[in-house]
């Protein structure tokens, strides 16, 4: 795959079709895979990288690059292409200045979760059969293939390309996919269980920004956390409230705007299940206004910025779940 | 939140309400002499629509007990749809503070209209109560903020 | 530096009685930046004011915070005793501690800490109070009436009359509306058509109207004081400047098998037509579907016939662009279609029509030159039966849930007209409740059945059968008799709802304005403004904004022209400045903001912003129009970036008073 | 007035009478009207009074034929043939208590006999 992607950017590139290529390169290690731009079929070919990591969505970084001269060439996965179209459907991303490929995605895998086995030292990985191969420094490890899969993988919610302008691979469906499972098992705890779980998980929190940095819907010219005019501005998590307010008011921000692509929990360097927040919002709205997919198209109304008369009333909180 | 000396919990409420129904509506009880207890503060919006969830947070972080927030009857509002944005809008948040294990009773929208001063002094009596039995709001406060 | 002076009232013993005004005073007189703190008796008074405006000068304060009764009742009071002694009247904050304190509290003590708590809540929101002014915005002193029945006629007779122009679109060929088709009036039984057609003479015959026939509206854009609409004059085939109405090629032309709408296609009319005799224009419209020279090129016998050579087969649609200060809307409405409801056989039978057929069946320059005869062998009818309320008043799923409120009387009216002329005939009236409150309704219902004797019964048709006979058997429940009757009818009468015009719709999507669920235009207050819609500048006029007879569509129509010259007389229009407005190097330009707008304010621009590293980039930013505004605040929650604020309700002020309030 | 028998009617048959305009559109459309003492009309409104038994002791409940012409006609979609089927049960099911016990089963059970109808018996006739 990545040698048929390396040589269909480079044929872009050749023919003046794109002047730049997003994908992504290597870090210091082989699971630290990071996006990168491409300018010219040397750089492609040294340090392109597509394989079992390369788990990073790259629409976000098209709000900048697609606004520069010359078209970008953005490889982009199902899930990444919802983000993309919703960035098209909020005028963030200038659409004809983006040439997409749509490529299969994952299961990507979790480098900590190959750690959390006790490996370390990896090298590169392959998939055989579902048994993953690690190769590490200290010689070849085993262990079955989806426990090594990334979480966001694992509740994966479509295989489809929402845009694109060619694919390569085959197109895939919309999944029906387990992806509410914990937020309902959250629901159905008492309200004391839950507030102990979150305190647990959001007390963790170390205000790094990671979520907030790599969410393809957190495009804010100027973020209300970093705006001292916003009245709630603040930078590092100094009360439990402030750790909470951020993350409640990150996922509000984004609600009937997230589309589910998980980047947020797979950066926490503190393992906080953020997706749950974002994911609880989906739900509700899905319940509430009708199934809603953000980024599936590129004119639907957001749910927050529509109404029916017939919409239930707030009430309704006290009507569901276990108190 | 207010300890008097026979040491009763006294919670602190803050009410938002929009300028055209439910501020009327608090004048209306005004005027009818209706009692609704001290510890409810309104603020006054010119629509339900204008309350931003970060209002309401920064009330609970400042020491608030209870939160509410009142505007006109849906298919009503003067601005012909704030109220039903409004809806949706705390539905969700309300619902994002109970998934948080965030007491329910804490939160509550009521739609009061300039006619309904005994509606508006009813509701502020019974959400003084409900939230009076929850105690002070421990789950979503500023420990900074807290008095002493 | 801020020096805010609070003043706080008494209210004689209003406020006095439960809450030490002294004390209030006294604590808020230590809060930041406040440098008088005085209290009063009555500071609504004369000399109330005197001591604010005293206040003003002397101190030089530069924001006032009153402790009194609700802001709704004199926030005015002091905000223009603050302007008359140069304090910017936006600059006054009122602590409402009457209606939310003084009145609903008993203990003293409780009553002062929560006074004290309002008052510093007022005070810190005063610190953040900007000055603001109210912009004004040009009135184009022109207004557009859509539609041109009689409830848009009356308008632009009555805006004509006060010296302003005025244009009407209408969609049909000719102006004149439901009330043309209308035989006689209720309840004086004056013939319609001597009532309207001199209206409509004047109409066109007037300096400041000019009349659009066979045009509609495309699109509107602008504000209040400042619409530009777009116009779609419809290609006619004939040139509207050139033809004298003569008629002369109606007659000649041989396509004459073109169902007459205008006798609700009881009788043809021919494919180049002119709708009826008094029709304004009286010009001719060539019926696209119809001509055989427009559909084959093969014909062209109006074109040869015409002296002054006004029939042009190339004329295409034409758009003409125009300002208007004011827009009334007067789309009227039309009788429901009749399809589902089969136990009638409306659609079986043709001695079934409705009550607007049975309009044109009497009406002398109807089908049948005015002599009532069933439409299917032109005989006459001798027992004809009445349905009232078919589709009206009905639960949702089986038709319109209002009453249309008409019907009650047109039918005793054409019981009374049919009786009169037809004293063989037998008349009978189903009804569920005769609904007749008006000007002499009452006794002129009360005379079809005491002079007419028109048989009146309570009940509903059940069921109508047309029968090979000819006879129409109509089954149907005599309630005070408790029987079911059978009668053999000739003719049945359907009372059908009436319903918005179908363009109503899309045209209130244009115009940003209201419609409730049956598409009636909802007004600004169903009480206190029933002619106006809640967008700034739009006026409802007639039927389209709820069911209405003649009478109280040209009352409405008079209002709607009333309100609409307040407007044209007007320069300018003060807008109010509390309205929202974003900040441009914060706004992501995602269009959230456009979308929960009620009122279609914000519009998005591109812009040229100089980088930090002196490049300069384009970006898409909203634009708030602050006369269209209204400031409801929508926009701020539904911008994630906080670059949408509202003036008077920052984003900054109303978490000042939070905080405040729970110091 | 019977309260409860009221209730069990309006609940069982699932009709809103408060719906009805006293319009008569049922009566006028009803094919066993001169059949009936009581009209669909009247049902309705003596449903709304309360008024059941004497519905119940009227012929008129067997007389309905359960066309649904007044169901499907009537402007405010009351559904008088239900409030007529839930008095014809109700009056049913009244009678029931002393029509049949288990005790009477293995006398009554015969060969040729469905095992339905005994079900059917019982769902009819013990409440």
């Amino acid at each position: 795959m990545q040698e048929a992607m390396i040589n269909r950017a480079k044929q872009l590139l050749a023919d003046g079709t794109v002047n730049r290529v997003i994908g992504w390169k290597r870090g210091e290690f082989a699971y630290d895979i990071t996006p990168a731009v491409f300018d010219s079929a040397d750089e492609l070919d040294s340090d392109f990288v597509f394989d079992d990591f390369t788990a990073a969505n790259v629409s976000k970084y098209l709000v900048k690059e697609s606004k520069k001269e010359g078209k970008v060439l953005a490889f982009l996965k199902p899930c990444d292409t919802y983000s993309f179209n919703q960035l098209v459907k909020e005028h963030r991303v200038v659409r004809e200045n983006v040439y997409i490929i749509g490529i299969p995605g994952g299961p990507k895998l979790d480098a900590e979760k190959i750690k959390a086995k006790g490996i370390t030292g990896i090298l590169g990985v392959k998939n055989e059969n579902y048994t993953l191969k690690i190769d590490t420094v200290y010689g070849e490890e085993t262990m079955p293939f989806y426990e090594a899969v990334l979480d966001k993988c694992a509740s994966c919610k479509s295989k489809k390309h929402v845009v694109y302008d060619e694919l390569m691979g085959d197109e895939g469906d919309v999944l029906d996919s387990d992806r509410f499972d914990m937020v309902e098992k959250l629901e159905n705890m008492t309200a004391q269980e839950r507030y102990d779980f979150w305190r647990e998980q959001l007390s963790k929190c170390i205000r790094c920004n990671a979520c907030r940095n790599v969410c393809p819907a957190c495009t804010c010219e100027k973020c209300v956390f970093d705006n001292p005019a916003s009245g709630v501005e603040n930078k590092a998590p100094a009360d439990s409230f402030e750790e909470n307010m951020f993350h409640i008011i990150r996922a509000f921000h984004v609600a009937g705007r997230c589309t589910d692509c998980g980047e947020c929990s797979r950066v926490c360097p503190q393992n906080i299940p953020l997706h749950l927040l974002n994911r609880k919002f989906i739900k509700d709205i899905n319940e509430l206004y009708g199934n809603y997919q953000a980024g599936e198209d590129t004119t639907s109304r957001a749910p927050l910025n529509d109404y029916r008369q017939d919409d239930c009333e707030a009430g309704i909180v006290h009507e569901r779940g276990v108190e | 939140m207010q300890v008097n000396e026979n040491k009763e919990f006294e919670p602190l409420i803050v009410a938002f309400c929009c300028n055209w129904c439910s501020y009327a509506g608090a004048d209306l009880s005004g005027t009818n002499r209706l009692n609704y207890p001290t510890n409810v503060k309104i603020i006054r919006v010119p629509c339900s629509c204008r309350v931003n969830p970060m209002f309401i947070l920064r009330a609970f972080q400042r020491g608030a007990d209870g939160v509410i927030l009142c505007g006109c009857h849906p298919g009503d509002c003067h601005y012909t749809s704030g109220n039903y944005f409004t809806r949706r809008r705390m539905t969700l948040l309300f619902s994002m503070l109970d998934f948080l294990g965030i007491e329910r009773d804490r939160t509550r929208v009521e739609w009061v209209s300039a006619a309904e001063g005994a509606k508006f002094a009813a509701t502020m009596n019974e959400f003084t109560e409900a939230v009076k039995k929850l105690g002070p709001n421990r789950r979503l406060e500023d420990l900074r903020c807290r008095k002493q | 530096m801020q020096k805010i002076g609070v003043f706080v009232c008494h209210c004689g013993t209003n406020i006095a009685a439960t809450v030490d005004v002294k004390a209030v005073a006294e604590a808020l007189g230590h809060e930041p930046g406040v440098v008088i703190s005085r209290d009063y008796q009555y500071m609504c008074s004369e000399s109330g004011q005197n001591l604010v405006k005293n206040a003003i000068k002397e101190h030089k304060l530069t924001g006032i915070v009153v402790c009194s009764c609700s802001p709704r009742m004199h926030e005015n009071t002091f905000r223009k005793a603050a302007a008359s002694v140069g304090l910017n009247p936006y600059l006054v904050e009122i602590a409402n501690i009457r209606e939310q304190c003084s009145w609903i509290h008993k203990d003293i003590a409780t009553a002062t800490e929560k006074a004290i708590i309002l008052g510093k809540a007022a005070v810190a929101k005063v610190h953040l109070n900007a000055p603001l002014t109210a912009g004004e915005s040009p009135v184009a002193k022109r207004a557009l009436v859509i539609g041109g029945g009689i409830a848009g006629i009356q308008t632009a007779l009555d805006i004509a009359e006060a010296g302003f122009d005025v244009d009407i679109v209408e969609k049909n060929p000719t102006i004149g509306g439901k009330m043309a088709q209308i035989d006689k009036t209720f309840p004086t039984l004056d013939c319609a058509a001597c009532i309207l057609t001199p209206k409509m003479v004047e109409a066109s015959q007037n300096e400041h109207i000019t009349i659009h026939s066979f045009s509609e509206v495309t699109d509107v854009k602008g504000f209040v004081g400042n619409f530009t609409v777009t116009i779609k004059k419809k290609a006619r085939y004939v040139d509207e400047t050139k033809c004298t109405g003569c008629g002369l090629c109606t007659e000649k032309c041989p396509m004459k098998k073109v169902p007459n709408e205008f006798n609700m296609g009881l009788d043809n009319r021919t494919a180049i037509y002119i709708p009826f005799a008094q029709a304004v224009p009286k010009v001719a419209t060539i019926d696209p579907n119809y001509c055989m020279m427009l559909k084959n090129g093969k014909c062209g016998v109006c074109s040869k016939v015409c002296s002054v050579g006004a029939i042009d087969y190339k004329q295409e649609d034409r758009f003409i662009e125009q300002k208007y200060g004011a827009i009334v809307v007067a789309t009227g409405f039309n009788p429901i279609n009749l399809d589902k409801y089969d136990e009638f056989a409306y659609n079986q039978c043709p001695d079934v029509v409705t009550s607007l057929e049975l309009e044109r069946l009497m009406n002398a320059a109807g089908p049948n030159g005015g002599t009532l005869l069933r439409p299917s062998d032109k005989t006459h009818p001798h027992k004809i039966v009445f349905v009232q309320c078919v589709g009206s008043r009905c639960d949702d799923s089986k038709g319109k849930p209002y009453c249309s409120k008409i019907c009650c009387m047109y039918t005793a009216k054409h019981a009374m007209l049919i009786r009169e002329k037809y004293p063989d005939t037998e008349v009978y009236v189903f009804y569920i409740d005769v609904r007749t409150p008006g000007k002499n309704f009452d006794e002129f219902y009360r005379r079809a059945v005491e002079q007419y004797n028109v048989h009146y019964i309570k009940g509903m048709v059940g069921k109508v059968t047309p029968r090979s006979d000819g006879k129409i058997e109509v089954q149907a429940s005599d309630l005070l008799a408790d029987e079911q009757l059978h009668i053999d009818a000739d003719l049945v009468v359907l009372a059908a709802a009436i319903e918005p015009d179908k363009t109503a719709r899309p045209l209130a999507t244009m115009l940003t304005t209201q419609m409730d669920t049956n598409d009636f235009f909802t007004e600004a207050h169903p009480k206190l403004r029933p002619v106006e819609s809640a967008t700034a500048g739009i006026f409802l006029s007639g039927a389209c904004q709820g069911p209405k007879d003649i009478p109280e569509t040209v009352a409405q129509a008079s209002a709607a022209a009333a309100k609409a010259i307040g407007l044209l007389v007007k320069n300018s229009i003060t807008c109010n400045p509390c309205v929202a407005h974003s900040d441009e190097l914060m706004c992501n330009g995602c269009s959230s903001c456009e979308k929960v707008c009620p009122y279609g304010a914000i519009t998005y621009i591109d812009k040229e912003f100089r980088m930090p590293d002196r490049t300069t980039a384009v970006r898409r930013v909203a634009s708030v129009n602050p006369a269209v505004c209204q400031g409801c605040g929508a926009c701020t929650v539904a911008c994630p970036s906080g670059a949408m604020d509202l003036n008077g309700f920052s984003n900054s002020q109303i978490m000042a008073e939070v905080d405040a309030i729970c110091k | 007035m019977n309260k409860n028998l009221k209730e069990q009617v309006l609940r069982s048959s699932g009709v809103n009478v408060l719906k009805c305009m006293r319009c008569g559109k049922c009566s006028g459309t009803c094919p066993s009207y001169d059949e009936m003492e009581y009209h669909p009309h009247q049902f309705v409104y003596m449903v709304e009074r309360g008024d059941i038994e004497t519905l119940m002791n009227s012929k008129s409940i067997y007389k309905c034929l359960t066309c649904f012409a007044c169901v499907d006609r009537c402007p405010r979609n009351v559904e008088p043939a239900k409030v007529v089927e839930a008095v014809r049960l109700a009056a049913v099911r009244q009678q029931g208590n002393n029509h049949m016990t288990p005790a009477q089963i293995p006398e009554m059970l015969d060969d040729d006999l469905p095992q339905q109808a005994v079900v059917t018996a019982f769902r009819k006739y013990i409440k």
